[in-house]
């Protein structure tokens, strides 16, 4: 069972974020609840590349061959998937400012309500 | 579509979704297996290149063509939110009034401005030995320059930083990286391909061929970027009112 | 050595935990401090996951950066945003 | 396991959910201390992990969280200095007790089994930046922000 244990963990962050999303009141919370749907990926990603007793694929203290190592390219698709997780969170709180000034509301049930 | 209506589609729609997850689940390999054939392929080409952060290498040799699209998009979302958070013409710029800091934040934080920046720009050399790279030493150095906000005021920041030249920072950044694929290009071989500069001797400052370089240029951009970036949003949230806020008297700290 | 996998699922479950609550959490400013948690804890996670560049980065992105953008979101739509959403969410 | 290891674990599990408990509930000042006690037991567990696994180069994540959680802190302090003009909580001065307390025994821990040298006044370093960051955080929590509620607005 322990070997399925990090996906479920990263399913369950993954689902609980997707809760939030749909029942937020705030946007700036919803937008919150998106970096917390994006957080699974990078559980779910370093889950995958794991080996049992690896090390880190740095050799900066460590001779070339001498330990496993850990699966490296998952960590490089994990360092881009942080990036693009915080250059999202900025713009859509710029459009979260927008959707404040123009509406005057931050509550997406008045959101739809209102038209134009 | 009332509120309980909605919950109990979304209730349904994560029913559905956990059971494929774990039907997805039951079928990846066991977590810390022992088959990873891509990361010891990658493994064996950054040790051949002499680039002793395995990482660094995949991001800035093996799959440079994928960090510049990745740079791109950071490039891109700064764009869109300095297009998003500017003044429009209802709006007028109040200059923050000047806070009274405890005397010892303001001694931590401007002894602490400087040790930062030189983490930072520590973590983006060593980029390709130790664990860092581009990426983080840049948004250290920028959350460092902040620390003056911390430390003094909102005016003293805007005097060191400003913002223009980070702007172009950003642009310089996203153009030596550029520039840096065009000369291997020009070199005779692929663009972006790691054949410019020797591979040095392994785990030393100089080892890795073209990827201390891109190493920095991304530095350069990611740091310039966060605080363009950040600027924005601190202009948006001190200093930029509107008519009709400005009853209340705002344009605080 | 299964106990590195204990390492592991303490982690784990510190992560899954501080996510539920960053969720459960409904005032802006509240969660943006379990957010800055759920960083910390994350960043602990790719550690014991021997992989100290995506937790370098989920540090200087997730405790300082995105608290800081969230705050600053939610100083400019507090002043600006409609003032019955402001007493809803109080 | 080795006992590095050991320690590290009980470290994040014992500090660990006190600080989303206190994150997660109460008033804003007790929750802006929790965040800063989290950067403080995430710092020291990289340490400790740092020696478990053999692998000095994870002590630069040490370095940097030592830098960022205090400025993190500060920032909401800043940021939130109206919401927080109760005055610091109450649990303020035994938490930045217990905090700098635990630095210096993981530093010391620490210091004894690395090698003597740089590797060292790194560590100390490290140390020293992790408690200096919790008390100045504290105090900025508690007195940083009652004397903003005087002050010019």
């Amino acid at each position: 069972m322990t070997h399925l244990f990090p996906y479920l963990i990263a399913g369950w962050i993954f689902l609980v974020g997707c809760y939030g999303l749909a029942t937020s009141r705030h946007l700036v919370h919803a937008v919150g609840c998106l970096a917390v749907c994006q957080s699974a990926t990078y559980v779910l990603l370093l889950a995958v590349g794991y080996r049992e007793g690896g090390t880190a694929p740095v050799h900066s203290d460590l001779a070339p061959h001498s330990r496993p190592l850990v699966d490296p390219v998952v960590q490089a698709l994990t360092l881009t998937d942080v990036v693009v997780g915080a250059t999202v969170t900025a713009l859509l709180l710029a459009l979260v400012i927008q959707v404040a000034k123009r509406h005057g509301t931050v509550d997406p049930d008045e959101l739809s309500e209102l038209r134009g | 579509m009332t509120i309980r209506m909605r919950r109990w589609v979304m209730g349904t729609g994560a029913i559905g979704l956990a059971a494929l997850f774990v039907a997805a689940f039951m079928r990846l390999p066991r977590f810390g297996g022992d088959r990873h054939p891509y990361g010891d392929r990658a493994t064996d080409a950054a040790l051949t290149r002499h680039t002793a952060n395995v990482v660094s290498s995949i991001n800035f040799d093996l799959r440079a063509f994928d960090t510049l699209g990745e740079e791109s998009i950071l490039f891109a979302a700064v764009l869109g939110t300095v297009v998003l958070l500017r003044q429009t013409r209802e709006e007028d710029r109040v200059p923050p009034r000047s806070a009274a800091v405890d005397p010892w934040v303001r001694r931590y934080a401007l002894a602490a401005l400087p040790v930062a920046l030189v983490v930072g720009l520590y973590v983006v050399a060593h980029g390709q030995l130790s664990p860092g790279g581009g990426f983080q030493g840049g948004v250290i150095v920028a959350t460092a320059v902040h620390l003056l906000y911390i430390g003094v005021d909102y005016r003293a920041l805007e005097r060191i930083r400003p913002v223009a030249l980070y702007e172009v920072g950003d642009a310089v950044g996203e153009a030596a990286y550029l520039l840096v694929g065009a000369a291997a290009l020009i070199g005779g071989s692929a663009f972006l391909a790691n054949t410019l500069l020797p591979y040095g001797t392994f785990n030393t400052l100089t080892s890795g061929g073209v990827v201390p370089l891109l190493n920095l240029a991304v530095g350069i951009e990611v740091a310039c970027a966060v605080v363009v970036l950040v600027s924005r949003f601190l202009d948006q949230a001190v200093e930029i009112t509107d008519a009709a806020s400005d009853a209340e008297g705002a344009g605080t700290r | 050595m299964v106990s590195e996998d204990l390492v592991v699922s303490v982690c784990l479950v510190l992560v899954a935990a501080s996510a539920t609550v960053a969720v459960a959490v409904r005032e802006p400013v509240r969660q943006a401090l379990v957010l800055a948690v759920l960083g910390l804890a994350l960043a602990a996670l790719f550690t014991v996951l021997q992989a100290p560049d995506v937790a370098l980065s989920q540090l200087a992105v997730g405790s300082v950066l995105t608290p800081l953008l969230i705050l600053l979101s939610v100083r400019k739509v507090r002043r600006r945003g409609h003032p019955t959403g402001d007493e809803a969410q109080r | 396991m080795n006992a590095w290891l050991w320690c590290g674990t009980t470290f994040l599990g014992l500090g660990l959910p006190p600080v989303i408990w206190g994150v997660a509930s109460g008033p804003l000042s007790r929750r802006v201390l929790a965040q800063n006690t989290g950067s403080t037991v995430v710092a020291l567990a990289f340490l400790l992990l740092a020696q478990g696994y053999a692998r000095p180069s994870y002590t630069d994540l040490s370095l940097v969280l030592s830098l960022l959680g205090p400025v993190g802190t500060l920032v909401c302090v800043r940021l939130l200095a109206d919401d927080l003009s109760a005055g610091a909580s109450r649990w303020s001065t035994a938490v930045t007790a217990l905090c700098v307390a635990a630095s210096l025994a993981v530093t010391a821990a620490v210091c004894a089994a690395a090698a003597p040298g740089r590797p060292m006044v790194k560590l100390l370093l490290i140390g020293a930046l992790v408690a200096l960051g919790n008390v100045i955080a504290a105090r900025a929590l508690s007195v940083g922000v009652l004397e903003e509620a005087d002050g010019t607005r």
